[in-house]
């Protein structure tokens, strides 16, 4: 918490630094003050929008991080679905937002559901190819154990398989929990009255670029507490990991040790 | 196939890459008794049985199983070299593992299984994740977990290489009532321990004939230390070894 | 020659019809000038870029220029590409929207230009509406498909030019209310802008000069100056979309470009002001001037 | 090759059909046989594009996946950095095209440089992610012997921490790798006259959609064909994994086995 | 410190989450001789070795390097329980890891991994990767990987416990020789390993006082197993052990 304030006020610091330096031209780059201006004379026109696009994120994120296991789970459970699915996998990420645009407002009108499957649709590979790799390389020696065991194909993915890949799992959903809220931004461009998205793309519009970067702000905010919410979840949900491997440095034991 | 026999490997031979394992390798499994395999670091060991498990592919050869074997499914307990215990699951949830993969709706399995670990020794630890337990209590759970599918056929690779002495000659003592009845196949580098715990003893060898048997003994097992068929036969077998 | 660099507002379209004429006809080298152009995705960056300093000339709208004003962007409008407005609200001709009047309880569709909602309720209030009584929606990059869909009844910001012939093409032809017809004080669609810090630039002279010729040859040689303009980028132009959008343009362009109409700019700046999305109007000298 | 084209088949199967069944309006979802008549017409105009937007894929690739290992290395390199930089990270991941557009083309100008920086950004963060999480999760053992060894904390980072890790940048690589066709059209967005992102919207505007889908497939046989390049060459770099790891089923050995 | 003292160990108290491993533990470590340590299976002697080599912090107690020790940078080699081999690195790259994390520039590293490779038996192997050995062969390379390193300190965390009779005679005998004038502490769990190899003969166990010594040895090592040390001390041992 004390950090999180720390790093936004570096952050600030960071900014105002930049806008000292390169002294961009404040209607492309606002500094601090201006934009905490705006901030204020907005509030509840953000907060209201900021709900919008709160729930968009992460009923995206959601969708995006169950279809993405789910379809990780068809390529691993049949050999055959993962050469012929894969590519249509590659295919839907490289498809740009306006050419899906017109597509998904025709099936889907203009409410919240489009942006959600926005959101859902940048999240989804990522979540898949992590899951997918995350599966593929469970170890030869557990397999082969669970097969010894009589165990079904599904029951070797449900308990073996899985577990062995929630580490590369937990890393494509936090790389998820990253990009869903620039999904639903997106979203919001194709077409809507609402959000976040909505009111930057209008400020840019009207060159309230104080505005449009109050948004922003508080759009990064939002994705940053989402990041850590769902890294501090994932940790939990993998603290056996922690026992075998270690992330911080070494520590010396002995006073005594002869190592520098 | 013989009614006695367990199962009968024909014929067998495997090559990695480079080197040839087995070369027409046969040899028979009797039902119900100790099978000791001794024999080189890299002799191809575990390499058979992962062949007997079903989980390496010969490059020809059968294995025939008895007919009994053949009409249940769960029928081959293995435990590898290496204790393989899942690192998310709890001591006692991976003894019973099998019940949960096979997805046995067994409300007995966990006082089977808090047995076991009681046998071996670990009850204080049954809550424990593998990554805080020893290399010795590790293999240990591996062990309970064999134990534990009480299968027809068991399969084990070493499974005492990482006990102390007191602990070993315990585990080999209640392993081997445990399995009473059972068509087991142990490796080992001990001659002792062979010798403790084998009706058959095979030693296996990079050379052709592949394998060879050193003694086949009726006394029941486990032996004592200082009984006659372990003190006579310890010189020999290390020098067979040789 | 002298280098400037332009940046247009959207990708070329017969509205830059002048401006690639007088560049393919060589007519900007005569004058001296090495002009580049440079095509954006987002109509609101180029004149960001020149308040910036990045680009000498952009093409924007006199509505825009006054909210950028407003918003203390440092730009004058020095010339004049297309003198009435272009916008219109665009309905589909057999609909049942026969006038302005009937969009009670409708949706309608916008892209955002930052100032449709504006002219939307001025031509609203002219029929006794507000815009409480509709549905706006965001529709962004998709005005005629939006609408040739059914996703909304009507569409504000669609260009009479354009968008009109696009839902002819593909069937389905639309019914344009003109804005300056409904309640909005008209004004010049497209400007050319600069930094007022460049306002005594002698090269923007040579450079109306230029497109005034130019202009002066598409109204006088309306198919051959279609052919010059297709064939400047033939791969990206040729179709019939630009082909009777080019027609429906020629008489929009203007003839006096260096012509400043300080009453209607003036008006106009009441009218924005009205619709609060200036909250002041500037002199008129600061932002607008004519090249004598 | 054989597989490829039986998928670009198939996929253009499904189109017809769901152009058959849904019938959507030619100008917003153009069947199969428009959009090759816009291909063929268009060709040269097309492969132009390409090339420009091939180079930006390209090189974006390389220096997003360049930086994000960078990155992840100076993550874990100093702790300290960790608890500070990665908000930044996550931050830098939320920021929309069009608050940023303005920015870099006003610090990089209008060519090919803010293209090659849109999509190195976009691909930057999934690298990263997943660089850092694979270097957090080296297994301790080895740690600790490399430790023994009297390893400095960068030969520790190099021969011990980066290895481990290669699954898990190779997982992200992948994920790069597919994203990175979009982050190059999304850089075209900034403004441009080329490239097949250019193109796309440019037809868009003008409802050729037709010519907007022939450059999609376009840039999904680009996206599909930079995918599976990387894929092998990823798959060659990381032999040894396949060692201790197996993907495909599980293979009964012998035919008398007991075990159905 | 006494100047024949490797190292010393000073009222040394560990405790994980709700065991306690060691309360108070003393010992000294004679310089240039054998230690052998024996012990329960979990007792603490994986522990108390990563505590020699710095890997585990006490939670209160001390340990003394000799000045020697101290002086020099690389000097305690430390052979795991688990083979903990680099996948991606062939056999002979695994021998001469340290020398790569060190950044050694030296021509003849490989030559003196290869000819390590020989002494263990696996010089045929040297370009395997480690997922092809088999359990003893990769406990082989572990051995070979701590003799390259070459430093006063050797610890090893039973080094021979996945290797054939015959192999581990041989290894035992020279890994004597290798690491002649060293400081070697072994865990082993095999009574005769200890009595062939030992100077000291250390009996670790979980109850207070946590470490006692069994025997000391003056003769010189490898013992041959027929050698009155060993014969005279093994039932002793044994029964010391329970
Ligand atoms: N990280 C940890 N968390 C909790 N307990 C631990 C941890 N590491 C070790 N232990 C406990 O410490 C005890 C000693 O472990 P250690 O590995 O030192 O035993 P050991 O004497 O080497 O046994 P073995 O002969 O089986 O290898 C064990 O009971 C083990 O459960
Ligand atoms: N996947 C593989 N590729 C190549 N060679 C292999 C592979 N698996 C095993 N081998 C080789 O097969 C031989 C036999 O291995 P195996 O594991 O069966 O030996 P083992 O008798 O169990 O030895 P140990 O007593 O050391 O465990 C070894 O020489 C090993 O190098
Ligand atoms: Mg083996
Ligand atoms: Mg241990």
């Amino acid at each position: 918490m004390i950090r999180s304030i720390i790093t936004t006020l570096g952050i600030l610091l960071a900014w105002h630094v930049v806008i000292l330096v390169l002294a961009p031209p404040r209607f492309i780059f606002p500094g601090p003050w201006d934009v905490m201006v705006a901030f204020v004379d907005n509030f509840s026109l953000l907060i209201e929008n900021l709900a919008i696009t709160s729930v968009e994120i992460v009923v995206g994120l959601f969708i995006g991080c169950v279809l993405g296991m789910l379809s990780a789970l068809l390529l691993i459970s049949f050999d055959g679905a993962r050469r012929w699915l894969l590519p249509v996998l590659v295919v839907s990420q490289a498809i740009p937002v306006f050419a899906l645009a017109p597509l998904l407002t025709l099936w889907f009108g203009y409410g919240i559901a489009p942006k959600i499957i926005m959101a859902s649709l940048i999240i989804f590979f990522p979540v898949s190819a992590a899951c997918h790799d995350g599966l593929r390389y469970a170890p030869t020696s557990r397999l082969d154990l669970a097969r010894t065991m009589g165990a079904s194909n599904w029951a070797i993915l449900r308990h073996i398989r899985l577990p062995s890949a929630l580490p590369a799992i937990a890393s494509g959903v936090r790389v998820a929990a990253a990009v869903a809220p620039i999904g639903a931004v997106v979203g919001e461009w194709v077409g809507s009255s609402k959000g976040l998205g909505y009111i930057m793309l209008h400020a840019n519009a009207r060159m309230q670029t104080d505005l449009m970067f109050a948004a922003l702000f508080l759009l990064c905010l939002a994705s940053v507490a989402l990041y850590f919410s769902v890294n501090r979840l994932l940790d939990n949900l993998l603290s056996w990991q922690a026992d075998t491997t270690r992330h911080n440095q070494f520590q010396y034991s002995q006073q005594g040790t002869p190592r520098q | 196939m013989d009614q006695t026999l367990a199962l009968s490997i024909k014929n067998i031979s495997l090559s990695f890459a480079k080197t040839t394992i087995f070369d027409g390798l046969s040899v028979d499994l009797i039902a119900q008794q100790w099978t000791c395999l001794l024999g080189q670091s890299g002799c191809g060991k575990s390499t058979l049985l992962r062949l007997i498990a079903g989980l390496q592919q010969a490059d020809s050869g059968t294995i025939e199983y008895s007919e009994q074997l053949k009409s249940s499914i769960n029928n081959i307990a293995y435990m590898a070299q290496d204790d393989c215990l899942m690192p998310w699951l709890s001591v006692l949830d991976n003894v019973m593992l099998g019940a949960r993969l096979r997805g046995e709706k067994n409300t007995n399995a966990s006082s089977k299984a808090l047995a076991l670990l009681e046998v071996v020794g670990l009850s204080q630890h049954h809550a424990s994740m593998p990554a805080t337990l020893s290399g010795g209590q590790r293999q240990r759970v591996a062990l309970a977990r064999t134990l534990f599918e009480d299968c027809p056929i068991v399969l084990m690779d070493e499974p005492f290489s990482k006990l102390d002495a007191i602990s070993r000659y315990k585990l080999q003592n209640l392993s081997a009532k445990a399995l009473q009845g059972r068509t087991v196949v142990l490796v080992t580098h001990d001659p002792q321990e062979a010798l403790r715990l084998a009706h058959t003893v095979l030693v296996l060898s990079n050379k052709s004939p592949n394998i060879s048997q050193f003694a086949s003994f009726n006394s029941a097992i486990p032996r004592e230390l200082d009984q006659p068929t372990i003190t006579a036969h310890q010189q020999k077998l290390w020098e067979y070894l040789q | 020659a002298e280098k400037l660099t332009v940046l247009l507002d959207w990708f070329i379209n017969p509205d830059h019809g002048p401006l690639i004429v007088a560049q393919e006809q060589g007519l900007f080298t005569k004058a001296g000038l090495d002009v580049e152009m440079i095509e954006p995705a987002d109509p609101s960056l180029p004149p960001k870029l020149v308040a910036a300093g990045k680009a000498d000339i952009a093409v924007s709208y006199q509505p825009q220029l006054h909210v950028q004003v407003n918003e203390g962007l440092p730009l004058a409008r020095f010339a004049t590409l297309v003198g009435t407005p272009l916008n219109s609200l665009v309905v589909l001709a057999d609909g049942d929207i026969k006038s302005i009047a009937d969009l009670k309880g409708k949706k309608v569709g916008f892209s955002v230009g930052g100032f449709e909602d504006a002219l939307l309720k001025a031509m609203l209030s002219k029929h006794g509406l507000t815009l409480k009584d509709i549905e706006l929606v965001n529709v962004n990059w998709s005005l005629s498909p939006s609408l040739l869909t059914g996703q909304v009844d009507a569409v504000i910001g669609a260009y009479r030019n354009f968008e009109l012939n696009q839902m002819d093409i593909e069937g389905h032809p639309g019914r344009a209310f003109y804005v300056e017809e409904e309640g909005v004080p008209i004004y010049d669609e497209l400007i050319l802008v600069t930094h007022t810090d460049k306002r005594d630039n002698p090269a923007l002279k040579k450079f109306v000069s230029a497109i005034e010729a130019a202009t002066v040859f598409i109204i006088n040689h309306p198919d051959e100056a279609w052919e010059i303009f297709r064939d400047s980028d033939k791969k990206k132009l040729d179709n019939e979309l630009n082909k009777r959008a080019w027609k429906d343009t020629l008489r929009r362009f203007s003839l006096r470009p260096a012509a400043l109409d300080k009453a209607r700019y003036n008006k106009f700046a009441e009218f924005m002001l009205e619709q609060k999305l200036i909250d002041k109007v500037p002199a008129l000298d600061d932002y607008a001037f004519g090249l004598e």
